[in-house]
């Protein structure tokens, strides 16, 4: 078995007098497809925004790819990470938004080839070539000059994934990306995402409440209630087979309203 | 008819319009208004059954127009008497004569004795109060417009001389001393009377159509002047009684 | 020697003016806040143009013409105020007319959602403004009135051009009075910014006491 | 009293001169303002605790302070120390710092109005802070700002008369001085409102005409 | 048969250039549950606001229990209603929102007895009396002395749903009263409904993206695709045997998307 890619350290994340995370440890081995899934509130999306370097942390230890994420080496010790360290540190890793957080003064192009351009060098003819590739992969190839304002929500989140994809990360996040668009545009964007775990062999991190999705997609839940992890296992023994109490009301809840598995 | 005037009693005052130009009028630490024009009008109405006056301060330009609007019943401030003044006011007989003085700094570097001299010297600013006899000699002397600058008050127009923001300030004599003594600046000397520049004598301004409580105001002035109580009132500020008494609004207003 | 005590008396006296045209004016500029703002939601044209040319006319014509005007031109028609009513005049309504966008503003912005809530709800026009949509927009109207309202206590320096004896006048009176530009200036900045002070501690304070138990949330 | 055109064509000259300097103190204080409230934004926001905090005591006692006065002081005091300003440049300082304090307000809650996600998507594409402002932050932040900054313009035009209390020769004192020497106030006095008046009309349609133009930017 | 309670004939409404409702006519029965159901953009939700009188009508008649809806009748023929005529008509609709449109500056209680205060006059005491009742329902009764901003958004649509009962409509209409909740809340908003429509012969339209609901709770069930009534039925009908394409195509999508039945 590999080295995990991901491996989190008992850490602690507080909102003033708010504890979110209380020491929660994890690992994640290369290329897995892991599901988040719990209630709301359970510290979902902080766990991904740690992840991404947008939170502080009140305290443990991330190591990414082999080195610390909020810390790193300086005379034998770990002293908190400056800016620049993080700033390689980001390299490794991409993140999609609930609300896709395009830029909405950029056209669909310039969304995607602006990071490539501007954190690699890479030069404009080639940043657009890849830019293409991967925007006809999410199938917005043809919208490459519109606006974000022109598009639907499942096209801009289609975008979100392409602008996300084109630093190449090794690890990718994405945070209940289909949760604020209408019930038909659902589906193309977990189009996408299927292809993309076809395809690739990516860490992706998923924040869901899509269940049938999450079952599908992942090769390991991971439920959340109140900061920790409850419970995981494999998507058929957590959704079918739950042990947990908690596991066991989230599910019926969220299923009894009409989702299905 | 004198029905102004017993307007005036019924309501126990009179309201006058005053600048905030000492020793013509002055203001005192208590707000209480003081000054040689509004102490003689205060006699004055006094002896015609107007228990007291009650002062606003106003700048010159604003004097008439603020009369005209009906905003005070006189003006007592130093509104020395010229042609078109007298055009748009009923004046009374004179009250306080000056003639005009130049502050400027010392040993007049531009060398100016009369408004004259200063239409001449295309580097000279005067400053004079907006809408004063100052200003208007100076505009009539060919000072142009740009080099006259308004100052809204004897302490600015001081200050903006010290400051050599203008060459000279120009006032009546006595506003000057008083203005330059209480600045007690060794830097600013004092031109008077300014060459070529008439003595003008003011006197209490009443609105057109008042001419009747403007009679009666002359009638217990000219009683004033007789008795020498005039005197013993303006006298203490510095101004002449006799230079009043030698001579009348009619030559006044006639004059040019 | 000049009497320094008597002289920030005057200023003092002064100071007495300007809190007293702040508030008679506050009061005024809102008392026409409302009638306007909400004159420019009326159903009724008329009233909705009438409002508008107030509001335009006020907030375009600056503040020393509209005082000028007042003092000076006023009388003509035959209107004499004493300088102290005309300054509460001109400054209630020309903060008035920025006041009344306020109005507007905020109770346009307590939006769609509400007023629909309250059609479904069926209640009429004016009792879904007066209990649903003007206590809302009351919280949203007050910090931008205390802002208004120090707008207001720096308009009446103004005032002090049409002789009306307030803090800056008196100000003017003592310099004119002891030669010192210095100690009246400097004397009546502090004064003005502690009033501003409390009025923006005030409308804080007011400001809690209206939005208690909302939590700033808004649905 | 009654209205004269006569005297309302023979004194229309004297006003356009006026009107031309209150033109140029506005446009120069404008200027003046952008750029000192962009100073006072950046050190409340960006500058040291300490300095951060005196930049705003600054910015609050310059807002609740009389322009008039700070104009009185700018004039007459500063003079004392050694700085001795013509009247119209004391006059444009002393609107560009009054007005300055205004425009910092409005660039914070322009960039403050910049969502979040904004931030975060920057951050998770890597780029760096410069790279964030210059291509992410600024240009969404500056078009909205660009109504409020009109605004304060068009404010501070209103209250260049003010200056007329320093000596400076705008529209206010132009007329002043005109009613000064004919004991007539209507005409002056009408004829600057109705100048002010054109001229805020004019610029409320400029605005309506900006806030059209610039309220498209922040759709989402 | 009864007589229609609700009968739209042939309304048309158009937003500047679009026309959102074109020639729509349709009939409801008293009691009837009808759930309208479509993509989105489809005029679903306004032929609900039209129904509440939230907006104005381009052309065509609605009759609502025997009177006209949006015309008054004088002189002999029928002229636009004025506000005093719409003012009566509107005591036989309710309506709840997807926002819920709580009045976030009075409680639960004040929220509930407000109207019924207003527009009936009915007293303080038993306004509060019928109130609770109405919160004791909706199972809110514990929380009648809370402000809106201290609920969930679950609580919230509950409370409204209480405060719209409180006027004793004819009619209830709902639009979307679950998609702007949390997963998991969505179940207890929907027990409460379920609760109402066994309990009382109200009429209601509901419109939903919650399939199996709809499904549960109709008599019948519209299919709305661009202004038109593109096919109805009973609900096993248009679910499992959608015979126009279109109705097809949607369900599938949605379906997709992880929705059961
Ligand atoms: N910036 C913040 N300040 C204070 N509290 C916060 C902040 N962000 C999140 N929280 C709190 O942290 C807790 C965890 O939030 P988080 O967003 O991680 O939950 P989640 O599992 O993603 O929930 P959801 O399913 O609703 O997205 C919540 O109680 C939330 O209120
Ligand atoms: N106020 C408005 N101005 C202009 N167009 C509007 C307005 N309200 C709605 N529309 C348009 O009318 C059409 C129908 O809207 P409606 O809200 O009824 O759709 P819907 O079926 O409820 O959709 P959804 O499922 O998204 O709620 C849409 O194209 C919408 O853009
Ligand atoms: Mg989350
Ligand atoms: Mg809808």
């Amino acid at each position: 078995m590999a080295a995990p890619i991901i491996r989190i350290d008992s850490i602690t994340k507080r909102y003033g007098p708010l504890t979110v995370l209380d020491g929660l440890s994890m690992e994640v081995l290369p290329g897995e497809k892991l599901a988040l899934i719990g209630p709301s509130g359970s510290g979902k999306t902080t766990i991904l925004r740690i992840l991404m370097t947008l939170e502080t942390i009140s305290g443990g230890h991330i190591e990414v790819d082999g080195e610390q994420l909020y810390h790193m080496p300086r005379n034998g010790g770990l002293v908190p990470a400056d800016e620049r360290y993080l700033h390689r540190m980001r390299e490794k890793i991409g993140m999609v938004f609930q609300h896709f957080n395009l830029f909405p003064h950029k056209c669909v192009l310039d969304n995607v080839t602006l990071a490539p351009m501007l954190t690699k060098g890479v030069a404009k003819a080639e940043a657009e070539k890849r830019a293409m590739e991967l925007l006809d992969m999410v199938g917005m190839a043809d919208k490459a000059k519109s606006m974000p304002a022109q598009l639907s929500g499942g096209q801009k989140q289609r975008v979100a994934i392409a602008r996300a994809l084109a630093l190449s990360p090794k690890i990718m996040l994405f945070d209940e990306v289909t949760s604020a668009l209408d019930p038909e545009l659902v589906e193309e964007v977990l189009n996408v995402m299927r292809k993309l775990a076809a395809e690739t062999d990516m860490t992706m991190l998923l924040v869901t409440h899509e269940m049938g999705f999450a079952h599908d997609f992942a090769d390991r839940v991971l439920f959340f209630d109140r900061g920790k992890i409850v419970e995981e296992g494999k998507p058929d023994d957590i959704f079918r087979h739950p042990r947990q109490e908690r596991t066991q009301t989230f599910l019926r809840k969220i299923l009894a309203a009409g989702h299905r598995l | 008819d004198d029905s102004r005037l017993e307007e005036l009693k019924a309501q126990g005052f009179a309201r006058v319009a005053i600048a905030n130009e000492p020793p013509f009028t002055a203001v005192a630490a208590d707000g209480k208004v003081s000054g040689a024009a509004p102490d003689v009008a205060r006699e004055i109405f006094k002896r015609l059954g107007v228990e007291d006056i009650v002062a606003s301060i106003s700048e010159y330009g604003a004097m008439i127009p603020g009369l005209q609007a009906g905003r005070h019943d006189v003006i007592t401030a130093g509104l020395f008497m010229k042609p078109e003044r007298c055009a748009a006011v009923a004046y009374s007989e004179p009250v306080l004569c000056d003639a005009e003085a130049f502050a400027l700094k010392k040993g007049n570097p531009l060398g100016l004795k009369s408004y004259k001299d200063i239409a001449d010297n295309p580097d000279a600013r005067i400053g004079a109060p907006g809408g004063g006899t100052e200003e208007k000699l100076a505009l009539e002397a060919g000072v142009p417009r740009d080099r006259v600058i308004v100052v809204p008050d004897g302490q600015s127009g001081l200050k903006m001389l010290q400051d050599g923001r203008i060459d000279v300030y120009s006032l009546p004599v006595l506003s000057i001393n008083d203005l330059v003594s209480k600045a007690n600046d060794p830097n600013v000397e004092v031109v008077a009377p300014v060459e070529g520049a008439p003595v003008y004598c003011d006197g209490a301004a009443f609105r057109k159509g008042d001419e009747a409580l403007r009679d009666a105001f002359d009638v217990e002035l000219a009683k004033l002047k007789e008795s020498g109580d005039f005197a013993k009132i303006i006298e203490p500020y510095g101004f002449s009684a006799a230079a009043a008494m030698s001579t009348t609004r009619e030559k006044l207003c006639a004059a040019q | 020697m000049t009497d320094w005590p008597g002289y920030i008396g005057l200023i003092l006296q002064g100071a007495l003016v300007t809190v007293e045209l702040t508030i008679m004016g506050s009061a005024l500029a809102v008392v026409v806040a409302f009638a306007a703002g909400l004159g420019r939601v009326s159903r009724f044209m008329a009233v909705r143009a009438l409002a508008t040319a107030y509001i335009e006319f006020f907030r375009g014509t600056s503040i020393f013409v509209q005082l000028f005007w007042a003092y000076f031109v006023l009388p003509f028609a035959g209107i004499t105020l004493t300088p102290l009513q005309t300054g509460v005049l001109a400054l209630g309504l020309n903060v008035g007319a920025y006041g009344a966008e306020v109005v507007r503003g905020a109770v346009k912005a307590i939006g769609r959602e509400q007023r629909e809530a309250c059609i479904a709800l069926n209640l009429t026009r004016g009792q879904a403004m007066r209990h649903v949509i003007l206590p809302q927009a009351l919280s949203l109207m007050l910090p931008t009135f205390g802002n208004n309202a120090i707008e207001l206590l720096k308009g009446t320096a103004v005032v002090s051009l049409i002789s009306l004896t307030d803090m800056t006048f008196q100000a003017q009176v003592v310099r004119a009075q002891t030669g010192n530009t210095l100690i009246p200036f400097a004397t009546i900045l502090v004064l003005y910014f502690l009033m501003a002070l409390a009025i923006s501690w005030g409308m804080r304070w007011l400001e809690r006491r209206v939005t208690r138990g909302l939590d700033g949330v808004r649905t | 009293m009654e209205w004269d055109w006569n005297f309302v064509w023979q004194i229309m000259p004297t006003l356009l001169e006026g009107l031309k300097i209150t033109i140029l103190a506005t446009a120069l204080g404008a200027a003046l303002a952008a750029v000192i409230g962009l100073v006072f934004a950046i050190l409340r926001m960006t500058a040291p605790k300490p300095l951060a905090r005196a930049t705003s005591f600054v910015v609050e006692f310059i807002r609740g302070t009389p322009l008039l006065v700070q104009l009185y002081f700018i004039f007459y005091v500063l003079p004392d120390i050694g700085i001795r300003l013509p009247a119209l440049l004391a006059g444009v300082i002393g609107l560009g710092l009054h007005y300055g304090t205004y425009a910092a307000e409005v660039y914070r809650a322009g960039i403050e109005n910049v969502p979040r996600g904004q931030w975060e998507a920057a951050k998770a594409t890597n780029l760096t802070g410069r790279q964030t402002w210059i291509h992410v932050i600024l240009p969404q932040a500056l078009p909205p700002m660009i109504p409020a900054l009109a605004n304060y313009l068009i404010a501070m035009f209103k209250e260049t008369p003010l200056l007329s209390a320093i000596t400076v020769l705008e529209l206010m004192n132009q007329a002043k001085s005109v009613a000064n020497s004919s004991y007539r106030y209507i005409e002056p006095m009408t004829l600057v409102g109705v100048f002010f008046l054109i001229m805020s009309l004019i610029s409320v349609v400029f605005l309506r005409f900006l806030e059209e133009r610039y309220a498209r930017v922040e759709e989402r």
